[in-house]
């Protein structure tokens, strides 16, 4: 059916991993997915709901799983290690032990009779070892692939010789003991690792010895409806209520032995936290960190709303261990706040927020394969190829690359998909299921691009590199956006040369239209078959344009403030005016005696209220830079929470080490900047540990001033694309479908979304090209079966039906009536109910046929007397 | 001759994660109770206020709406117009003195098997203590 | 476009009581738009009937049918024999419709399922508000688009009144003041100025103040 | 706010900031972390010294010294408080250490005369009074928290062998505690030992993480206590570390002089397999001037060593009929029980000596199977060298004890000792207080006895010197030249142990490698060897208050029969809860020399 050469091997069957294989195996390629347990999901299985939007991960990705456990183009090995690769990009060779089952999945009905009679009885450590399974089990109902597996380690088969009780009990006799562990060798081009993490596992905090000191993803599992607990609450040792929780955060993460922030936590913790309020208003409910770093999307907001209506906590310390009360299974806390004030309290419950580490195994696969990894054994990537690891041809997303949340695994897992196939020459797969009822109409294999910055540029190249053909739409007269402002980014690398390339690179691609001084006027259509009209400022002509998909990059804007005397004093920099400063004056910098840095200006407010992401690394990258041309400046950060996420974390412990100093101040304690007669600048501060006012004479203010979003109502409107509470594009699913709007074949990538580094934009621009490839490369646009339709006798025109579709289906054309395009209606029904004159129908769902439905359904039971 | 009341409830049901979880009840052996007859709908945001009055007016002792949860609709929000939807129907049902319990929305996530056959049960029983529908007793006085 | 409200269902309950064989007919226009005299209220309307007597063990026969427009003496013949099947027409329609129903059909007893509120357009699904008072003599020149006949409480032609806090009106603070509204208004557009003019005493007697108002265009009568 | 208004207002100006201060303080060894403080207050939080009195915050004042507010940290009292227990030791994320800096502070304030040189240094008793200076009350704090294995990673910063010397140290810091004053001193000892018993009972045994391997070699002689301590300290530094020994086993003394019932020899080989988990070498069997000299040793490429070959001759009597067979010398005889198991002797044993040594044989020479053991010593028995407990233990055995009594001559037949003629001691110290025994010639006793064995103390073995030639020596062993540094004639190679020092016990071999490693590092690194190596330890009295009385916990001891029949490790340990307990009774806050912050008085913390 499909030659293996030119195939990808996806090693982890995580989130990521199952992403990545969809996105490839959608786009035409053949896929291999190793994992080594029996069941792919991962650790997000495991979770209970996820931030900030509390879905349940589960319920949202089965779809995705049973997807790519059935997909032609993927081939799932469960059970399955990588054993050694050979070879070079391109034409890799990988063996791979994959170990025995015992049970046959075609066969096995999941009735469950085996793993009722199994005498064998373990920890389900699905379950985080709480609760238990027998030898032979599913690791939840509904788990993927569908069939039992013998846990050969502790099957009384193995064990004690000759336990078939199993055996006998399965109808299908699906069960074999006789299967032995297989080597397949696989012939592969590309190689993407999503290995995933180990929990820290705690050394301290007595974890062992108290039954009530969990850990964060124990409290998952209790949380969980399908958890031990059934979704209540409770705790381990007495399975009572907890009154108190505790949560300790920052364990296994930003100490001597790992000098990296895990990124998650708090916002987990957080969720944790909430959710348990919400479960028991009654509850006591207290988080203990360091800096409350919730710095991705909404998740300020989510924070924010924990604190201020779930009543949680918030205690900035941290707390070195945990007591046992004498004769109870309490826990007693003891802390000291910002005052030095030491508080004892005591919890029924503490849960311990652990870090992310890179998962052992990959470890150590990594190294084999001679991957680079940093000192915390991540993987080295650049900023600019964030999925690239040192090895051609191999490939890494998700949290092995650096500490991560789901969202940012899934982007990045696109954009391992997208470089994986930029990296290969290969013949695609077998095509698509021939079932599937179709239009006959072949998607334009053309890509829009709006916003030409470094998002819109890698679009427009993995796009055109891929061999379609792309028009990138940029409002300026010249491409690089924000980027052309930077410098650095936070490993060092040099953004200058990089965007300097990259537009070089886009300007001569044979397969990119770049279109400057140029706005989006109209569009029309749906994925596959859209077409715009662009308007260029020089010509009062207007351009058509026909494209496949579109992928929405305009970025984001800074913050004008009026505080701080910025705009008053020539000496209050906004940080752009630093980096320009720091390229072009540098003998100033070296007259300088000090420096202060404001972060949070216009972030975090109630305004604004969002972290912007980016300023605190920047500062701390700035204020090193100033370091190095003047290593006697004395620098003041002023800071509210230092949120250097992730291995960005390395930059806080390195500005401590060169000797710049942070003072933290509160959103009720702000800074106050005053120019003295002699036009000298001071900045005043609170600060908190000493409990004493500083005056710092200054030299420079620079202020991190907010990431705001872009002009981009009137592309909203014409693309009929939600925006959310802050003016940023709101896309599909926050946390499962990052860079994809609800309207299918429009994308969107970088500051659109939110504000972020350059590295996760990139990966953003690599996702969504992915992803628009998975449309483009397609033989035939496809249509959902159910369409609605409209009897333009009927309709009114009252315009209901293009007000309420979730997908922007129907439009009102010129003539004031209104047209359904079938490519974008999904079949909801949701217009048909709210039609004022019932012109609407859909033809599966008819108004009549389900009223009959129900009649039929009403009548009395069979033998039920009246 | 009068036998045991058993309620008739009408559970338009969304295509979505409810008809998973009834599905996977059903695939699980799970019981619950026959009373709940099931109409699988393209989105729960497709069920009209008509139909749900229909529902009742043909004879259902109780009607439910099955939705997915809260931020999970597979089309957006059709799951909170339902919701709008259902207290509206509610405020008409106090118009006619109709229970309002007997009219619910339930959100499922996609695996809740046990939750879907324990809701069912509950369901059954909140009708069952209503009695049969108004719109019966006084007809059958005719 | 005309706003309607259904009637309170207590109130049409009381209406129709006396009747077993009611016609529901809706209005596809201005009151469909509006959710309240659509096909879609009409079905809704009728079950809501039939359910009623139902509980109440009487029995009912009801028609459900809805018109493109009821003001249009033109569109009413369709459902002649549909009147005249029945004892009652519970008409879904504004005003206009009801009367022009019980013009067209004079032996029948036509019933308003309706109140008709007011002219104003759709802010959102499901949102509507005032706009248009229909005085006869507009003066949205003058206002910058904004019309304080209708939007101001008070009606007041010189605004705004004391009550106005933070650009809300002091009847409820969810109310524009829609004084502020023009004068932010005539600010964007520059033109603060026409502010200074004051308002000349309004022709009331255009406005339906003086009499049932009768428009005739000679070139259109035959 | 206007300008004006700052002027008058009693804010810090930065203009009053020493930002040099963090870099001086930083720069002082130890220190380098103290800039990294992320203000998180964890230190607060664990330190009895801020539960016991507010005003003592260190986080407040690292974070000055961050700031610069070097007038203001260096005159304030505060940094006086800490009590050096190193309760925070593993607290802080970013790995501070907390007491250094504020040994740094101090020295600061004393050099620029913002203080005087008041008990500069001082620290608890218990802690000034240990050889090895662990921090007894960080690991009991860390006991009562619960954690256990942070407790040992405290005791192994500071000495490689808690599980031995949790059963054989003379713990001179139960001594000097505090709680003497109130009831009973703490257990440390069985604490100690709690903690590493716990650690070599679990799974994984902890092992201390040792730095980036270096380059160059090290080559230790004599895999005593001494030499031990000095290759677990030079491995954690990195050096590549091999150890010599003639024995055929690892341990020197603590592996064939003290018997298994008081040092189960499978711990002794754990604490040494730990040590060698770190990458350091033992070769046994092998003898410095016989297989190897320093000179083949430097061509093999070590550029430093340590001399620690301990004292493993005993001293003779030069007494008559001293070579009759059946006089068996005391080490000679603990050795053979070590190495080769069982030793047959008499029924009549009859032991010379009146040290811990003496005492020990006699408890070997009964589970040897002598049916009637006796000491005879020239002391009185409050002047014995044994330790009082030692002696408790060996009445409570059966153990017959003769006190001032000085052996005559020894009487035999065919050969064979019968008989000892002792002589009565009046005197064992002369006016010098040097040991110089006098004796009543007049009255004399004879005791009958099979075997006669004699702990009358040890010697160094010289034979050594052949492998260094150049070595300074001194009939009582090998010179060293400066006790802190250890240092020698001969650069690069430095002596300690039993051998320098005489014999002595485990915890101050350990002290005594400890300082041989910190020389050779020094040494190695071409730094200086001397600076700030004289520091002493002073011990700061407390006078306790208001404390709650608590009784001391009882070990758990075999019965005295099950005893006396076999080498079975005495006592048991304390249980889990038992440590918790004992430990609670510290006080915690010993050690403090803060003026005036009432935290004298406050007498035991609520910890």
């Amino acid at each position: 059916m499909f030659s293996n050469f030119g195939s990808i091997l996806v090693v982890g069957g995580g989130i990521a991993g199952i992403q990545a294989c969809l996105d490839l195996a959608d786009s035409g390629y053949f896929v291999y997915l190793v994992e080594k347990s029996a069941f792919i999901g991962g650790k997000t299985a495991q979770l209970d709901k996820t931030y900030p939007v509390n879905d349940c991960p589960f319920c949202i990705r089965y779809n995705e799983h049973m997807e790519c456990a059935s997909h032609t183009n993927i081939e799932v090995l469960t059970l399955s290690e990588v054993k050694d690769i050979k070879g070079g990009s391109g034409n890799f060779k990988a063996t791979i032990i994959q170990r025995p089952r015992y049970v046959d999945i075609d066969r096995c009905t999941t009735c469950g009779l085996c793993a009722e009679k199994c005498p064998a009885k373990v920890n389900d450590e699905f379950n985080e070892g709480m609760g238990k399974r027998k030898a032979i089990y599913l690791e939840y109902s509904r788990a993927v692939p569908n069939g039992y597996v013998i846990d050969k380690k502790n099957c009384l088969h193995f064990t004690e010789e000759g336990c078939n009780i199993c055996r006998e009990a399965c109808n299908e006799k699906a069960i074999d003991f006789d299967k032995k562990e297989k080597d397949i060798t696989l012939n592969i081009g590309s190689i993407i690792l999503a290995t995933g993490f180990d929990s820290v596992i705690p050394s301290y905090y007595d974890y062992d010895k108290f039954s009530n000191v969990i850990t964060s993803m124990e409290f998952e599992r209790i949380m969980s409806l399908h958890g031990p607990c059934g979704g209540h609450l409770i705790r381990p040792s007495d399975r009572k209520e907890p009154k108190n929780i505790a949560w300790l955060q920052c364990i296994g993460s930003r100490d001597i032995q790992h000098n990296y922030c895990s990124t998650v936590c708090c916002m987990y913790a957080v969720k944790q936290a909430s959710l348990a309020k919400q479960s028991n208003r009654m509850l006591n409910a207290a988080i203990f960190f360091m800096d409350m770093r919730v710095c991705g999307k909404d998740y300020e907001r989510y924070y924010n709303r924990a604190k201020d209506e779930d009543d949680v906590r918030f205690v900035r310390s941290r707390v070195h261990n945990v007591f046992p009360v004498d004769g109870t299974n309490d826990l007693l806390i003891r802390y000291a706040d910002e005052q030095g004030k030491i508080s004892e309290e005591i919890y029924d419950m503490v849960v311990l927020s652990l870090g992310l580490e890179p998962s052992q195994d990959a470890v150590k696969l990594a190294r084999g394969l001679g991957i680079g990894l940093d000192k915390n054994n991540f993987i080295e990537t650049s900023s600019f190829a964030p999925v690239n690891t040192s090895v051609p041809g191999i490939y890494a997303c998700g949290a092995f690359n650096a500490p991560k949340d789901i969202s940012e695994s899934i982007t990045e897992a696109s954009a391992a998909a997208c470089a994986s196939l930029l990296n290969m020459a290969v013949s695609k797969a077998a095509l698509y299921d021939e079932s599937l009822e179709k239009t006959w109409q072949k998607p334009v294999s053309t890509g829009l691009v709006v916003g030409g910055g470094v998002t819109g540029m890698v679009s427009c190249l993995c796009l055109a590199d891929q061999g379609y053909k792309a028009y990138l739409i940029e409002k300026t007269d010249k491409l690089g956006g924000h980027a052309l402002k930077l410098r650095k980014t936070f490993k060092g690398e040099d953004v200058t040369s990089y965007v300097k390339e990259l537009i070089d690179k886009v300007e001569n691609h044979p397969l990119i239209d770049v279109c400057f001084n140029s706005e989006v006027k109209h569009t029309d259509g749906y994925a596959g078959n859209f077409s715009t009209r662009i308007a260029i400022s020089s010509s009062t002509e207007t351009k058509k344009i026909k494209h496949g998909i579109t992928i929405m990059s305009t970025g984001a804007d800074f913050f004008r403030t009026s505080e701080y005397l910025y705009g008053k004093n020539p000496r209050v920099l906004s940080w752009f005016q630093l980096d320009k400063m720091l390229d072009e004056k540098p003998n100033e910098i070296k007259k300088a005696n000090a420096w202060v840095f404001i972060l949070c200006v216009g972030s975090r407010e109630p305004e604004r209220p969002y972290c912007s992401k980016i300023c605190c690394s920047n500062a701390i990258q700035n204020a090193l830079e100033l370091k190095k041309v003047n290593p006697d400046m004395e620098i003041y950060v002023l800071y509210r929470d230092m949120r250097t996420y992730g291995l960005r974390e390395g930059l806080y412990t390195d500005a401590q080490d060169k000797g710049i100093v942070f003072i933290r101040y509160k959103l009720d304690g702000k800074p106050e900047v005053e120019e003295d007669r002699d036009g000298r600048l001071k900045v005043r501060i609170f600060d908190n540990i000493l409990g004493e006012d500083l005056i710092i004479q200054t030299d420079f203010i620079t202020l991190q001033t907010a990431i705001v979003p872009g002009n981009h109502d009137n592309l909203a409107k014409l693309f009929n694309l939600p925006v959310n509470q802050d003016g940023f594009f709101k896309e599909a699913h926050q946390k499962f479908r990052p860079v994809e709007f609800f309207a299918k074949g429009i994308y969107l990538a970088g500051l659109v979304h939110s504000p972020k580094p350059i590295d996760e934009a990139i990966s953003q621009a690599q996702a969504a090209a992915a992803k628009a490839v998975t449309v483009l490369s397609k033989e035939y646009i496809t249509t959902s079966n159910e369409v609605a339709s409209i009897d333009l006798k009927l309709c009114v025109a009252c315009l209901t039906c293009a007000r309420i579709c979730p997908f922007g289906a129907v439009i009102i054309t010129g003539m004031g009536e209104p047209y359904v395009e079938p490519a974008k209606c999904r079949g909801c029904g949701i217009c048909v109910v709210e039609c004022p004159t019932r012109a609407m129908v859909l033809e599966h769902f008819k108004n009549d046929s389900i009223l009959t439905k129900c009649k039929a359904l009403l009548e009395p039971f069979m033998g039920y007397v009246q | 001759m009068k036998g045991k009341f058993e309620p008739l409830i009408l559970a338009f049901c969304c295509n979505y994660c409810p008809s998973c979880s009834a599905d996977l009840a059903k695939s699980a052996k799970l019981q619950y109770p026959p009373n709940i007859r099931i109409i699988k709908v393209p989105c729960i945001g497709a069920v009209g206020i008509i139909h749900i009055l229909k529902a009742l007016e043909n004879g259902a002792d109780g009607v439910c709406l099955m939705g997915c949860l809260e931020g999970k609709c597979e089309y957006s929000t059709g799951n909170f117009r339902a919701m709008k939807r259902v207290q509206y129907v509610k405020k008409l049902l106090g118009k006619l003195s109709i229970e309002k319990e007997r009219l619910e929305l339930y959100n499922f996530a996609a695996a809740e098997a046990y939750r879907f056959c324990k809701l069912a049960r509950e369901v059954t029983e909140t009708v069952r203590t209503l009695g049969p529908t108004p719109l019966k007793i006084n007809n059958s006085k005719i | 476009m005309i706003v309607g409200q259904q009637k309170d269902f207590d109130e049409i309950k009381k209406m129709i009581s006396a009747y077993s064989r009611i016609l529901v007919l809706g209005c596809q226009t201005c009151v469909a738009i509006s959710f309240a005299g659509g096909m879609r209220e009409v079905e809704i309307l009728a079950s809501m009937i039939r359910m009623d007597r139902k509980m109440a063990g009487q029995d009912v026969e009801i028609k459900e049918e809805a018109i493109l427009r009821q003001c249009d003496f033109e569109f009413l013949d369709s459902v002649k024999d549909l009147v005249a099947g029945c004892d009652v027409v519970l008409s879904l329609a504004c005003g206009i419709g009801v009367q022009a129903m019980a013009e067209r059909y004079p032996d029948k007893v036509i019933l308003p399922g309706l109140n008709t509120t007011f002219m104003g357009v759709t802010e959102e699904m499901g949102i509507w508000s005032e706009r248009c008072a229909g005085c006869g003599d507009c003066i949205l020149d003058k206002t910058g688009g904004l019309c304080p006949i209708a939007r101001c409480s008070k009606g007041l032609l010189n605004g705004p009144c004391g009550g106005s806090v933070n650009g809300k009106c002091e009847i409820s603070p969810d109310v524009d003041c829609v004084w502020q509204l023009i004068i932010d208004r005539l600010k964007a557009l520059n033109q603060l100025e026409k502010l200074e003019e004051i308002f000349p005493i309004k022709d009331w007697s255009v406005s339906g103040h003086g009499g049932t108002r009768k428009i005739v265009r000679e070139d259109l009568t035959a | 706010m206007n300008s004006n208004e700052w002027v008058f207002d009693l804010a810090i100006s930065s203009n009053d900031l020493d930002p040099a201060f963090k870099f001086e303080i930083a720069n002082v060894p130890g220190n380098e972390l103290v800039k990294n403080c992320f203000t998180c207050g964890a230190c607060i939080a664990a330190c009895p010294v801020s539960n016991a009195c507010s005003q003592f915050d260190p986080r407040k004042i690292i974070h000055m010294v961050i700031l610069g507010l070097k007038d203001q940290v260096l005159s304030s009292d505060n940094i006086w408080c800490c009590s050096h227990c190193e309760s925070c030791r593993f607290s802080c994320p970013q790995g501070i250490h907390i007491s250094e800096v504020m040994d740094a502070l101090q020295s600061k304030a004393v050099s620029d005369n913002y203080a005087a040189a008041f008990e500069k240094f001082g620290t608890a008793p218990c802690k000034a009074a240990c050889p090895a200076h662990i921090s007894i009350q960080g690991f009991i704090g860390m006991i009562t928290e619960g954690r256990y294995r942070d407790g040992l990673k405290l005791i192994k910063e500071e000495m490689p062998f808690p599980c031995i010397c949790g059963r054989i140290c003379y713990h001179p810091c139960e001594n000097k505690c505090n709680r003497n004053k109130v009831d009973e001193p703490v257990a440390i000892e069985y604490l100690k030992r709690f903690l590493a018993d716990r650690d070599l009972a679990g799974d994984i045994n902890y092992v201390p993480e040792t730095e980036e391997k270096k380059e160059d070699k090290v080559a230790v002689i004599g895999a005593g206590p001494a030499g031990l301590s000095a290759a677990y300290f030079l491995a954690i530094k990195g050096y590549p570390v091999t150890v010599f020994d003639r024995l055929p086993v690892a341990g020197g003394m603590m592996a064939v002089g003290i018997p298994a019932y008081r040092l189960p020899r499978d711990i002794l080989r754990k604490e040494i397999k730990t040590i060698i988990d770190m990458g350091v070498e033992i070769k046994t069997g092998i003898t410095l001037g016989k297989e190897i000299t320093i000179e083949s040793l430097r061509n093999e490429g070590c550029k430093a060593f340590f001399i620690a070959v301990g004292r493993h001759v005993s001293r003779g009597l030069n007494v008559k009929g001293e070579n009759l067979e059946g006089i068996i010398h005391g080490i000679d005889f603990l050795k053979d029980v070590s190495l080769k198991g069982k030793v047959s002797i008499g029924e009549r044993a009859i032991v010379i000596g009146g040290g811990n040594v003496a005492i020990d044989v006699a408890l070997t020479a009964l589970r040897s199977g002598a049916k009637e053991v006796r000491i005879v010593c020239l002391e009185g028995r409050d002047e014995m060298h044994a330790w009082k407990y030692e002696i408790k233990n060996a009445l409570d055995e059966g153990i017959v004890i003769i006190n001032n009594w000085g052996p005559g001559c020894f009487i035999g037949k065919n050969g064979h000792v019968k008989r000892i003629e002792f002589k009565r001691c009046i005197a064992v110290l002369d006016a010098n207080g040097r040991f110089n025994p006098q004796y009543d010639e007049t009255e004399l006793m004879t005791v009958e006895a099979d075997t006669v064995l004699l702990s009358i103390g040890q010697a160094c073995d010289m034979s050594f010197v052949k492998g260094v030639p150049d070595l300074e020596v001194s009939p009582m062993g090998p010179v060293v030249k400066d006790p802190f540094t250890l240092e020698t004639n001969i650069p690069g190679i430095f002596v300690g142990g039993d051998a320098s020092y005489g014999p002595r016990s485990v915890v101050k071999a350990v002290a005594s490698g400890k300082d041989a490693a910190i020389s050779i590092d020094r040494y190695l690194k071409g730094e200086d060897i001397k600076a700030g190596r004289s520091q002493k330890w002073n011990s700061i009295e407390f006078e306790p208050q208001n404390v709650k009385l608590a009784d001391r916990q009882q070990m758990q001891c075999l019965s005295i029969d099950r005893r006396k029949s076999s080498f079975e490790e005495i006592d048991s340990g304390f249980s889990e809860q038992q440590a918790r307990l004992e430990a609670k009774r510290c006080l915690r806050i010993c050690g403090t020399q803060g003026q005036g912050l009432g935290v004298r008085d406050q007498g035991m913390t609520n910890l």
